[in-house]
């Protein structure tokens, strides 16, 4: 099957940012869109530890420690930006005022639940973050991962088996082999990674995919 | 009205064992690592600390941790690249741990600074961390009612303070740091640059009411 | 990004009748005069207002009432020296009043726009205006459970502002103006002074995503 | 009966506001009692519309509309003041980080409930403003008033019947004839305004003082 480069999957992504949208880019892979939203889109970036308006990285020998994202990478402002402190941040998040957030995920089910903050490991102490209050904040949540686990086990699922993080909140999902909307009636195909058969990517699933 | 004191050691000078203390800072902006420097020297232990993080490497937090100073950790999200001393301590069931969504965890300081008795958040509904608490339905919504927490202590960082306690923070420094010193009931601030003037009124961002002392600490780390 | 608009008039196109208006303003500061008189002259009624109070003498609110545009005043103190136009209407019964204790109109606002579901006040518990209202006595203390207040627009009146909606505020203006900005779907500064260049950082006080439009609009009353 | 002037009383009050103390002086007479702190104390006033350090009075010709105090009277800044946005101005109240609050009264009853926000006269829209905050927020309530109303009848009352504000809020009161302490026994006597006997203000009270 053909697979999307990560650096083709954060592009697909950012294709469907529009201009003048808010978005916050989840840690790890999501942080990469933003490098590739096309040429005359103006996007604000949002990141929960409180600024709005995250610029590209600095100069090396301009880092500043205190200025950072969630992700910890070092960061400039854009114009128009502005800090805020962290219970304005996550109003901002919970209240609905941004429009996009991509993030991504262990498991995401056919209902739209998402499972991307624990696994059933217990071995390691459970670490949420800030990533239940976006998933009930932000009207598009987009995820962004790998259609399948290493082994090949499928990661789109009838029903999550791992601790969720959001009931019914994912609106899309954006695979190296696929992109699916969740609707009322389960996944919708929206397309398929170049040279894919739904038939090969449905075998790789667990959830149908309606076409 | 003057709440500068000359040092650290003496800004947590009231911090007793078992005392709770919301520690400001996210990743590498706004910790206060010359106080959480004081306390260890000062030697209080018991400690509850109220965080984002738990500690990365072997400073701030991590320190604390690593000196056998802290009974129980509340925070978001205690892994961190690093976090060996948390880990270590976890594993070794020598510590309790209380994981907050990090909105809620805002939302709870706050709370507790603002006389909040509680709030309905859709956070968290339906999840393993609203289990056991009270939750409704509101229009079809899912929410669970969170309580305030409040602290004894905060520990503060921020980049310019006044007599009068007023703070002013530098780029992401500010993230728990403002709403920390609403809901602690003794709030410390390490202050970048202390300044004997008046800071402007319009450019406070954290009101001296709710900072109790204020100490000059001039390392940006 | 660019959310300046160059007319009042423009600005407040959006509104219909029937719509729900949360509008700035406390005494003499902060009221957004130049949008109210765009509003009246734009013709929506049915309207109603979420503010403080309910204006007085002839001009802001009381403007919109006089014009018997305003079906609900929603407030915490709709009698000021010189609101007769309020007291014409509610002695005529021409319009439905709503009072809400200053500070619980504030956070029910704050709510709104922070995605808070409902919240417990210990204000107003045990009054008037908690009867028929959920209650709880949490550690010996009564509280009010009260829901967040959502508008269609806020009015706003701000100092400075840039193009992507960023403002700050002189003196006692800011009041009602930054809660409401983020409790209403779409909020419309008026500006004394509207820059092309962003204002700094740090000096935000409304972070430009809460706000729709800007106009510029220079007299200070 | 020997009776307090207006100015006596604000002075009254004054002389128990503690050096570095944090204020709100309620609309009305307490506006007045700022003007006779004794000298070297550092009073902080706060104000609901949203500034913490309120200054004195600005000479005429320098007011400016957007400088004002919840009375609307004009005010400037002292040292070390900031300015806030309502919510988090009564935050500051809710959250009971401000010491004192100075409140006018109707009526106050001997358990600490106060009415003073309505009146039983159906006439008026009813509005209350930020009493109701201030007095759930704010540990220390003085109240300040007349003992009586103008026909004598009393205003320290067993119950009250007008609306309440708060209930059990009110510290001490500060009358023309009287300084008295809310205590879990009911009104006790702090103070007689000069040449008054205990007997002559019981007269005029309706609730018991006790000695």
């Amino acid at each position: 099957m053909n697979r999307l480069s990560d650096s083709a999957l954060a592009a697909r992504v950012a294709f469907d940012i529009p201009d003048g949208a808010y978005v916050n880019l989840g840690i790890g892979k999501p942080t990469h869109v933003s490098a590739y939203v096309p040429e005359g889109r103006e996007v604000i970036y949002h990141s929960e530890n409180g600024i709005l308006g995250v610029g590209p990285t600095p100069p090396e020998g301009e880092e500043d420690v205190e200025m950072i994202d969630a992700s910890k990478r070092y960061i400039t402002t854009a114009p128009g930006a502005s800090f805020f402190e962290h219970s304005d941040s996550f109003a901002m998040m919970r209240g609905g005022h941004l429009d996009i957030a991509v993030l991504g995920a262990y498991q995401v089910a056919e209902n739209g639940d998402l499972a991307n903050w624990a696994t059933l490991d217990q071995k390691f102490p459970p670490a949420v973050g800030g990533a239940m209050d976006l998933v009930v904040g932000v009207p598009k949540i987009f995820v962004m991962m790998q259609h399948t686990n290493r082994d090949g086990s499928p990661k789109l699922l009838r029903k999550c088996t791992y601790p969720l993080t959001g009931l019914g909140v994912v609106s899309r999902v954006y695979t190296d082999l696929a992109v699916l909307d969740v609707t009322s009636e389960g996944f919708r195909l929206v397309e398929l990674t170049k040279g894919n058969s739904l038939t090969d990517v449905q075998a790789v699933t667990e959830a149908t995919i309606h076409a | 009205m003057d709440k500068r004191v000359n040092t650290l050691a003496e800004a947590v000078a009231p911090i007793q064992d078992g005392a709770s203390i919301m520690i400001g800072g996210f990743g590498s902006s706004g910790i206060p690592f010359g106080l959480i420097d004081a306390l260890l020297e000062h030697g209080a232990g018991e400690l509850t600390v109220i965080s984002n993080n738990a500690g990365a490497g072997e400073t701030g937090i991590a320190k604390l941790l690593k000196g056998g100073r802290v009974a129980k950790v509340i925070c978001s999200y205690p892994r961190s690249p690093g976090s060996i001393w948390f880990e270590k301590r976890y594993e070794a069931d020598e510590i309790e741990l209380e994981v907050v969504p990090q909105g809620t965890l805002a939302e709870r300081i706050r709370a507790a600074g603002a006389g909040i008795g509680g709030f309905l958040t859709p956070t968290g509904y339906g999840t393993l961390l609203a289990e056991g608490k009270e939750t409704r339905v509101i229009d079809g919504r899912g929410y669970v009612m969170e309580a305030p927490l409040h602290a004894d202590f905060a520990l503060l960082r921020a980049e310019r303070g006044d007599p009068w306690g007023n703070l002013s923070y530098h780029g992401t420094a500010r993230n728990f740091n403002p709403v920390m010193a609403t809901g602690a009931r003794h709030s410390i601030a390490e202050v970048r640059h202390v300044s004997s003037d008046p800071l402007a009124p319009e450019s406070v961002v954290t009101p001296g009411i709710f900072v109790q002392s204020v100490v000059e600490y001039g390392v940006r780390p």
